[in-house]
């Protein structure tokens, strides 16, 4: 469960970058965050992860307070969280598989568990075969799921995507949305930043819509019905 | 940090050390160049110890008796010695005994007009504290009957000094190259951060404790001391013997030099020491500046 | 002018990436590339600026033999190529000014050149009052739009874009399509990569589709024709 | 490379030497540790070597004659002596000299016994090549009235030998610490091309040349040898005087030490040899190794 009261960020350059964001996402909630360039966007996904501190307001995520979390909480905070970046985040050094893995062995989870569940998750994302390869030895969309795979490894109580599809063709972006919809369906809260008005069509969710750091419209009503 | 990880991280921190080869590579090298360097100021500190001992060991004062005095009234002179603080035993040298050692081993032929009745009595005086010597020597001289004062001070003192120069200086140059150690080890450590700075973002995005991100880098740097500590360690002992075999060789004895066996416990202990010093110290260094970023 | 004669590349992994493409685009030409996530899109991008060498068939591009150009000869090939990387690919530690001013100082440009150029095509992209930030201090689709200033800023022969706009919104993205294609009218031959069939069918220019490393269709009706 | 650059590039590797600060710093330390530890072994080879060469050049032969030849027929003698290749100069010293010289600064009623006829007559020798002492010694023994010969050689061998040791081991330990700075400015510089990793990536991109790359960490690491060199230099330049008036105040006259103003040429070409050798080859080791892959 996600709840923004009153947000406000403004960076050391003397950005606002959000002015004031108040939005509540149950538990279950599938959502598209929507906005133009530089509206606010990826800030709210940096303050949601405690990689950044508001400004002012409070923000709950998952029963951690994060405007007063300890540094010490953070970890635990985030391992509820399974956050696709906007620019992929992989380790270069390792294939694939680590990648996958790594994020499991992070919260301590066996090699038992994590030869089980590894390839389970890439087959669903559909690199089972890419396993042993580096990061660039893939194509950007291959990179980017798997980001998703990552993501999705230690069964979060909540997704948070930066743009999951900017790099993936038209069917591509369709198949990982559907993806992004039955995981939801499962209970987890699915949270997706996106510019592509196609995607977000299809589907009839949650759309909020950001611009100059304010919600200018949040309905379910399910269009990108924001027009810059 | 769990069980389960404890494994996986060792493991990625002896990964390092091999991923890392030439830097690795060279961390090692430093600490040991550095490690041998100081342990042989160390060893010729000890040795020349010994001599410096041996040397004020057998350092002796002489003292001349007035030539007028009798062998008894000579004697006589000898307790009021005794009574001296500094005075360990004084040994009562005849005319004739005398004679005898200033002719020695030369060709007696030579000192033919020479009799015992042209040397005095003498005493020779071994002290309590050697280094008082300068003070005992001015206190014998005030002695009735007491007419002249040797003393060979000067190879004892200029040992004593050059033992004190080399200890200052062992001691500067080891400090010097401790520190150096310290600082390649954290280097390295320092370089494999950077090499894994974004690594470190991603696992601390995905949840990683502090701790487990810090373990590898740890381990890191403790195996590079532990190696270098033990590298140098059986360095210098093929060094020291052959330097001591040569040394022997020579047939010169300037000075005492023992076997390494004889100190390959406390050899070893310091070598540990410094690796250990060197290895945890490094890299808590870089891995404190690193995080705190 | 690119010339792409029977390409193959197949990497260390084994992978073939491409099978025998055949591409020819004039001086002056607007082209889309389009095609499925791992088609081999980035790949054909990678081999005209010279990353890789083919694994066999030639390429010719601004007058180089790409197949057998000398070490030496690459950086001046590459002075004639603007290049929009799918990631971005900017200096971190470099303002957005330096990072633009850069391209022209590894030229050799004089710094009054420098100054003149730099703020006119911060200001084409619509960064001008970026120029002190830092790249973490920008939004993803303002990244690009930095990229993309770069990859003009020596006036190259030719720009290659690989998906200029996956991070930026429909709007933004128009734009920046209009502001390639007057950089087109204006002589500079442009060859983008997108995903976005919205984009490509509002703009009527060449569109190549590749497959599993095949061109498998080559036409001016302007249309995104190919669905996964 | 075209002016326009020049400056530029020039100001790129200054400031890198600033941006890596904690490592730039730790580089020039140890730069100037090993330096100012080089050096220090230089000035003492060289200050014992002194030593050894004025402690040579006071090397006598003394020779003594058959006692029964007279003054005259001794002094023949010394005309066969002169004859030897390696006799440079042989002193007659008569019997009365001889004497004088035997009671020195001695009690002289110590020897009231001793008249001139106990002695014998002597010639002090000096040679050409001390080196050659034992076979000279050897000679002159075969000379027809030529009774002893003794030759003090202990005190100048020690030395001679303490000296070569010296050298093997100041040689040694400069090799060593030698490769060290390079090592540590050659990581430096490493350090800096990996945090410039995705930079380098870009620049090759954007059409730079590799001599555009490299330059400025070229520059780099040219810097940290110079500034590890000069500041190596005066270090020693001040650590020299203090130890050198320090051994002077004890009085001990134990050893030749020159002023360090004495060898200001010479350290400084040292100093700057070995700093723009650390400098340049410490950066083209890491920049060739980086660059190829
Ligand atoms: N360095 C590499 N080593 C091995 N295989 C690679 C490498 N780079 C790409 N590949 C493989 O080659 C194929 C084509 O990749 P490429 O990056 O050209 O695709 P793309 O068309 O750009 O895809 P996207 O739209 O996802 O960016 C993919 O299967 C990919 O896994
Ligand atoms: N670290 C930072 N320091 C200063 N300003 C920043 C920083 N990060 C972002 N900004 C500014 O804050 C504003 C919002 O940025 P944000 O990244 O949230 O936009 P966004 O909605 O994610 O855009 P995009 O769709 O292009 O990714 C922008 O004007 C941006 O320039
Ligand atoms: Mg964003
Ligand atoms: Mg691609």
């Amino acid at each position: 469960m996600i709840d923004l009261i009153n947000v406000t960020k403004t960076y050391e350059t003397g950005t606002h970058a959000l002015n004031g964001i108040d939005m509540h996402i149950d538990d279950g909630e599938f959502v598209f965050l929507v906005g133009q360039s530089g509206s606010g966007k990826s800030t709210i996904i940096k303050l949601l992860t405690a990689e950044l501190k508001p400004t002012s307001g409070s923000i709950l995520v998952n029963g951690y307070k994060l405007e007063s979390i300890r540094r010490s909480s953070v970890p635990y905070m985030r391992r509820t969280l399974g956050v696709i970046f906007q620019d992929f985040r992989l380790i270069e050094n390792k294939t694939v598989y680590e990648n996958v893995a790594f994020a499991m062995r992070v919260i301590g989870a066996s090699n038992k568990e994590i030869k089980k569940r590894v390839p389970y998750v890439l087959e669903l994302v559909g690199l089972e075969n890419k396993g042993r390869r580096l990061p660039n030895e893939l194509s950007g969309g291959e990179q980017q799921r798997v980001a998703i795979a990552r993501a999705l490894i230690n069964n979060p109580t909540m997704i948070i995507a930066d743009e999951p599809t900017g790099n993936l063709d038209p069917a591509r972006s369709f198949e990982i949305m559907l993806l992004l919809e039955k995981i939801n369906a499962l209970g987890t809260t699915v949270m997706v930043v996106t510019h592509e008005k196609g995607l977000v069509d299809r589907f009839t969710k949650r759309v909020v819509a950001i611009d100059e750091g304010r919600v200018i419209s949040d309905g379910m009503d399910g269009y990108y019905n924001y027009e810059a | 940090m769990k069980h389960n990880n404890f494994g996986y991280l060792l493991g990625e921190g002896f990964r390092a050390v091999f991923k890392h080869g030439f830097m690795s590579f060279a961390a090692i090298c430093i600490t040991v160049a550095c490690l041998v360097i100081i342990n042989s100021f160390s060893l010729i500190c000890y040795n020349l110890n010994l001599t410096v001992d041996d040397v004020q060991k057998e350092m002796r004062i002489v003292v001349c008796i007035d030539e007028n005095y009798t062998e008894a009234e000579s004697k006589s002179v000898g307790s009021d010695i005794n009574l001296l603080d500094n005075v360990e035993n004084a040994r009562f040298i005849s005319r004739e005994e005398a004679l005898e050692n200033f002719i020695g081993d030369s060709d007696a032929s030579l000192f033919d007009g020479l009799n015992a009745q042209s040397m005095r009595d003498q005493f020779e005086i071994t002290l309590v504290d050697n280094a008082k010597v300068e003070e005992t020597k001015a206190e014998l001289e005030k002695v009735v009957g007491v007419a002249d004062v040797y003393a060979d001070i000067e190879v004892g003192n200029a040992l004593a000094t050059i033992r004190t120069v080399l200890y200052i200086a062992s001691i500067a140059i080891a400090a010097v190259l401790l520190v150096v150690s310290l600082i390649i080890i954290s280097n390295t450590i320092r370089l494999a951060m950077m090499d894994r700075r974004e690594e470190i973002a991603i696992m601390k995005m995905v949840g990683a404790t502090n701790s487990f991100i810090r373990f590898p880098f740890f381990v890191e740097g403790f195996i590079l001391g532990v190696f270098g500590a033990v590298l140098s360690f059986f360095i210098e002992w093929g060094l020291y013997e052959v330097i001591r075999k040569a040394i022997l060789n020579t047939g010169l004895e300037v000075m005492k030099i023992v076997p390494f066996t004889e100190m390959l416990i406390p050899m070893a202990v310091i070598c540990a020491v410094a690796g250990l010093f060197i290895g945890i110290f490094g890299s808590l260094m870089s891995i404190r500046r690193f995080l705190k970023v």
